[in-house]
């Protein structure tokens, strides 16, 4: 490509492509394989209605309520807690300093705690000790602990980024440190962010073992957020695991879950590079 | 503020989900919450459902977890009642269980595997690792990989014990969680021999999928001889609680222990107990 | 006329505010990790008190029914399957994120893109699912049983790719174009130019990545417990069956009680450990580097 | 624009600003130390010497830059009409509102031409649209800039040359109407006749604002100073040499060292 004449591919060209093209189509048999499965089942009836048959049969609209409440919990706990921690490693600390040192070698272990164990801890701690019980709740705080370190990392990440220029002049105009983040180093950090947002919703959508425990197992509608909903990702668990026949529909599930996905992160990309760059833009 | 936000809710919810239950009259009204074996909550789900739509003021919450979940929650009522995939052990005996359905044991192989019958001793042999090629017990040549059950699940206990094992003897090449993950290990390996729930083992060979279960001491491996006490290795899926059920928690296990839910749990690939 | 009549120099109170409430926020999560730590300490205590900390490492298998509590296979386990995902996908991650931004065609590097964004998202349950029936039997008919620590580096290398690949990417996104244009201007190949370039002036960027899917790869349960087989044992080659101290507990925990709970939290503790250590040798070897 | 609407004080002879025994570490190390000098108001003060002898660091000192770069320590006084600005007590941002920064290399927001200059003054309590619209057209007029950007004030500020960018720059520092100009090698990073135009605009301000300059180039020191300082490096470490009238200095220098520097033999 480029700048080699083209029967002269360069090896490193060569490699990347190989790379590329490999990885795309390991991944396009596991989604060939989700889709060839799962597509049958699905129907407008599958989103609609409620699971019977220990979920063999019926559809998944509880669930899907249930994962969306989960999420939105989710992401309204850990995003400012996320943000707000970021802003101040990348900005008011120095990389050296043993503060930031600390609570990055924490956020680091916290990445590696295994799910179970936040599924433990929030069973021990939102559900038992907070008297929130199996909930929606008690299962989008666990997510929220877990998906901390990733959102963290990644906005972290994002502002530092940001050309030191753009501090250095906006401190020599005598802006406030908070203008200057809410203004300039907010929108400035947008990729940074939004790969944290793609990667934390990922995660969270995607979890079965922290929620086994917290939001629990119950397929029923969800009326408030203190009542115990089931997740998609459980749902599929169970599903595949549980019941014996329950592989066609947790194929189906499982093809949602990944419409879901692309939804929210479409929606969520929108959001942080309309609402965001659009600061900078006008 | 988040955090606070969400004590405030928790204390809101302990006051909600207190059970208004303990009523003798004929409406019940409240919530029930069982917790324990995720092999009972698919049936115990079921039978809730069709609690609640015959008495519509019910809400019949199932949590899984593990029969030692369900034993420990009814004891620190956590959970109205529990759930538990076995027979109760004697420093268990505080507990009231309640039988709703049994289910046998049964070792699976793959459909291609010739060998069609292995005696008790053989498959003690197997897995304690003194047999280890399909050929010493009629099969082809060929290594067999022995599919053994995770720690502290009640059918790995049961099998143990009728076969007077102990599980450190025990020489696996796989060692799996749940029934489904056991039969598509087998499924997927033409040499490999495991044990699994008999209902589960069934439903899938009418799925047609390319498993097949072994007599056990010449006794044929069906819900039928698991329901007629025939077949030697079973275990009964009980509901538990801390004291003497009453009021809503009675009515539940006598619904679950009646004839009106044989369906679902034969839905469930389980087995109807007969009084 | 003047337009700032304002001429006095005392601080105002708006950055104050702004930072407490930041150091508030920081101070939470900071509670969390606390509250974590001291869960899992709090439930491994009755076991550590009663048997001691070397009985898990000196106790001639893991049968925690009959009171042997041996954890090092398990930790072998872990490392080695973490190890091996990351050594493969830390260049396969990279690898891909140069592809999207540096040599795909645009409308491929979109799709590209879009498709790693999907990845990240995939439940280990299906990711578990598929490496059972799919992938397990294919390494069965090579070197039976087929779960084995091979299936698990698989399964983690697709799973911790996309976090490497999409960290990766956004730190490239961030090297300005100049770099570009200033080696090209000097003739230098692209390739040259993304090693000497945009490789060292991203690499805190990729550090990051790395540890990011470190701590997915050597945390996740459901589908390692899936493929590896689960057989506690230190494993010779990369056929035999492994398992970690997450397929552990997870296989486990449902149905521990007493002295064997304890035991598996002591699990999750030891892995907190594991991490803790690589994290700081990480980091004390790369520390001027990175985040000099 | 009128005068008298950007003009703070007349009172043009005397200084500003003063700097007493002024010294400053990065970590243990000086970048340079006892600097006395009086920055007069109205004046255009000339810092020359070669790289590395202290200019810049001197520079950011004026306006608390230097609060922003971790383990740096600012030793001696630095008085602002009178007022000592090495105090806790002064806010650095209310100190950086009335000492405005250029720097080397023109770093305009990521934002539109017009937002670049609004920003600053949103923040700074003007939020009329229409005094806005004024303010800017008037400060862009000022930098020469308004007749070539006019038509695109709300496209990307990236866009412009790099001349146009550092007069944005300069725009965007002089609409909050600072008494003090600080400058950092403004027209090194712009091509010869960009440089020109934003020496001229330079040199414009005199009179108006207090400026303080930071420059390579001796012949724009002498063309457009009225006074002239001289750093140097002696042991590793930033002295001030000379200081004096641009006259002075370039013609009458009482240091051997300045005169080599002055006539190119040194430096």
């Amino acid at each position: 490509m480029g700048e080699k004449s083209k029967n002269q591919i360069s090896l490193p060209t060569f490699i990347v492509w190989a790379i590329a093209l490999s990885v795309t189509a390991v991944f396009c048999w596991i989604l060939g394989d989700i889709l060839w499965h799962g597509v049958g089942q699905l129907s407008w009836e599958f989103l609609t209605t409620e699971p019977r048959n220990a979920g063999r049969e019926g559809g998944i609209a509880p669930i899907l309520i249930s994962t969306c409440l989960i999420l939105a919990v989710c992401l309204a706990v850990s995003l400012p807690l996320s943000v707000g921690t970021a802003v101040l490693l990348a900005e008011f600390t120095t990389t050296e300093s043993r503060f930031g040192r600390l609570v990055r070698r924490s956020l680091d272990v916290l990445a590696g705690v295994p799910s179970i164990v936040f599924g433990l801890f929030g069973n021990a701690f939102f559900s038992i000790k907070l008297g929130l019980g199996f909930s929606i709740l008690s299962g989008g705080l666990t997510l929220a602990c877990m998906v901390l370190p990733i959102l963290i990392r990644s906005a972290e990440e994002g502002f530092r980024a940001v050309p030191t220029e753009y501090r250095l002049g906006a401190a020599a105009l005598g802006l406030s440190r908070t203008t200057t983040l809410w203004k300039l180093l907010l929108p400035a950090a947008t990729p940074g962010l939004v790969v944290g947002l793609v990667l934390g919703i990922g995660r969270a959508i995607a979890e079965t073992a922290a929620l086994i425990f917290t939001s629990g197992y119950v397929d029923r509608m969800p009326e408030s957020l203190l009542d115990s909903g089931r997740s998609l990702s459980i749902h599929i668990f169970d599903l595949s695991m549980n019941v014996a026949g329950g592989d066609a529909n947790a194929y189906a599930s499982a093809l949602v879950l990944l419409i879901l996905l692309l939804l929210v992160n479409g929606m969520a990309t929108w959001i942080a590079q309309f609402w965001l760059a659009r600061r900078i833009k006008s | 503020m988040a955090i606070a936000l969400t004590i405030g809710l928790g204390i809101q919810a302990c006051n909600q989900s207190s059970p208004i239950d303990n009523q003798t009259s004929d409406r019940f009204q409240g919530r029930l919450v069982l917790t324990g074996s995720s092999t009972v909550a698919p049936l115990a789900a079921e039978i809730g459902k069709r609690f609640e739509s015959e008495h519509p003021d019910v809400r019949v919450d199932v949590q899984t977890g593990g029969s030692s979940r369900g034993i420990a929650d009814a004891r620190n009522g956590v959970a109205d009642i529990g759930m538990v995939s076995r027979s109760l052990k004697e420093e268990e005996a505080d507990l009231q269980s309640f039988a709703i359905a049994s289910d046998g044991i049964g070792m699976i192989v793959h459909q291609e595997n010739p060998v069609n019958s292995l005696s008790n001793q053989a498959i003690i042999d197997i897995y304690t690792g003194k047999i280890n090629n399909w050929q010493q017990v009629g099969g082809k040549n060929a290594p067999i990989t022995v599919v053994n059950k995770a720690e502290g699940r009640s059918t790995l206990e049961l099998f143990l014990d009728y076969f007077k094992l102990e599980n450190s003897q025990v020489k696996s090449s796989v060692v799996i969680g749940d029934n489904q993950q056991g039969i598509k290990t087998v499924e997927g390996n033409p040499n490999a021999i495991g044990y699994v729930s008999i209902g589960t083992a069934e439903f899938s060979i009418n799925d047609s999928i390319p498993i097949k279960l072994l007599p056990l001491n010449g006794i044929a491996a069906t819900s039928e001889n698991v329901q007629n006490e025939t077949f030697p290795l079973s275990r009964p899926l009980n509901l538990v609680t801390k004291t003497q059920p009453q009021g809503l928690d009675k009515a539940f296990i006598e619904f679950a222990q009646s004839p009106q839910v044989h369906d679902i749990v034969q839905q469930q690939e389980f087995v109807p107990i007969s009084k | 006329m003047t337009l700032f009549n304002n001429k006095n120099l005392s601080p105002s109170q708006s950055d104050l505010v702004l930072l407490w409430i930041l150091r508030g926020f920081a101070l939470l999560t900071g509670i969390i990790v606390v509250l974590i730590t001291a869960f899992l300490l709090l439930e491994a205590l009755p076991v550590l008190q009663q048997v001691g900390w070397l009985r898990f490492v000196s106790d001639p298998s893991w049968h925690p029914v009959q009171g042997f509590y041996n954890l090092m296979p398990m930790l072998w386990g872990s490392l080695l399957v973490t190890l091996g995902a990351v050594i493969l996908a830390a260049p396969l991650g990279i690898g891909s994120a140069i592809f999207c931004q540096y040599y795909a065609p645009p409308f491929f590097s979109g799709f590209y893109r879009q498709l790693i964004n999907l990845l990240a998202g995939i439940p280990s349950v299906v990711y578990g699912f598929w490496g059972l029936v799919v992938l397990v039997p294919l390494i069965g008919k090579l070197q039976p049983p087929g779960t084995s620590l091979l299936a698990g580096i698989a399964i983690l290398t697709l799973m911790i790719l996309p976090t490497i690949a999409l960290t990766a990417e956004a730190s490239f996104s961030e090297v300005p174009t100049e770099y570009f244009q200033g080696a090209a201007a000097l003739g230098i190949s692209r390739w040259a130019t993304i090693r000497s370039v945009v490789l060292p002036a991203t690499k805190s960027g990729l550090f990051t990545g790395l540890i990011l899917g470190t701590g997915r790869a050597i945390g996740e349960t459901m589908a390692v417990l899936m493929v590896c087989g689960n057989v506690v044992q230190t494993p010779t080659s990369i056929f035999d069956p492994i398992r970690t101290l997450t397929a552990n507990i997870a296989l486990e925990m449902a149905y521990a009680t007493g002295n064997h709970r304890s035991a598996l939290f002591v699990s999750g503790l030891l892995l907190m450990v594991a991490i803790a250590i690589l994290v700081a040798v990480a980091e004390g070897m790369s520390r001027r580097n990175i985040y000099g | 624009m009128k005068k008298s609407q950007l003009t703070q004080n007349s009172r043009l002879s005397l200084p500003s600003m003063q700097t007493e025994r002024l010294s400053l570490y990065y970590g243990k190390k000086a970048a340079f130390t006892d600097v006395t000098m009086p920055i007069y108001s109205g004046k255009i003060t000339a810092l020359i010497g070669p790289s590395g002898c202290g200019k810049t660091s001197f520079l950011s000192c004026l306006n608390r830059l230097t609060d922003l770069i971790p383990h740096t320590k600012v030793v001696g006084s630095i008085r602002l009409d009178a007022v000592e600005i090495l105090n806790n007590r002064v806010d650095a941002i209310a100190l950086r509102r009335r000492v405005g920064t250029i720097f080397q290399k023109p770093n305009p927001f990521p934002f539109s031409i017009w937002k670049n200059l609004a920003f600053p003054l949103k923040e700074h309590g003007i939020k009329k649209r229409e005094q806005l619209d004024r303010l800017i057209e008037t400060t862009l007029q000022d930098v020469g800039l308004w007749s070539e950007v006019k038509d695109r004030l709300h496209t990307s500020a990236l866009f412009l040359s790099g001349g146009q960018k550092q007069r944005l720059c300069i725009a965007r520092a002089l609409v909050l109407q600072p008494e003090v100009l600080l400058l950092d090698e403004p027209c090194s990073a712009l091509d010869p006749i960009s440089s020109g135009v934003v020496e001229d605009l330079i040199a414009s301000l005199r009179g108006r604002y207090t400026v303080v300059i930071v420059t390579h180039n001796l012949a724009q020191a002498r063309r457009i100073g009225d006074y002239a300082a001289l750093f140097w490096v002696r042991a590793e470490v930033g002295r001030l040499i000379e200081y004096g009238t641009v006259e002075q200095i370039f013609t009458a220098p009482q240091q051997d060292l300045t005169a080599a520097y002055v006539n190119g033999i040194r430096g």
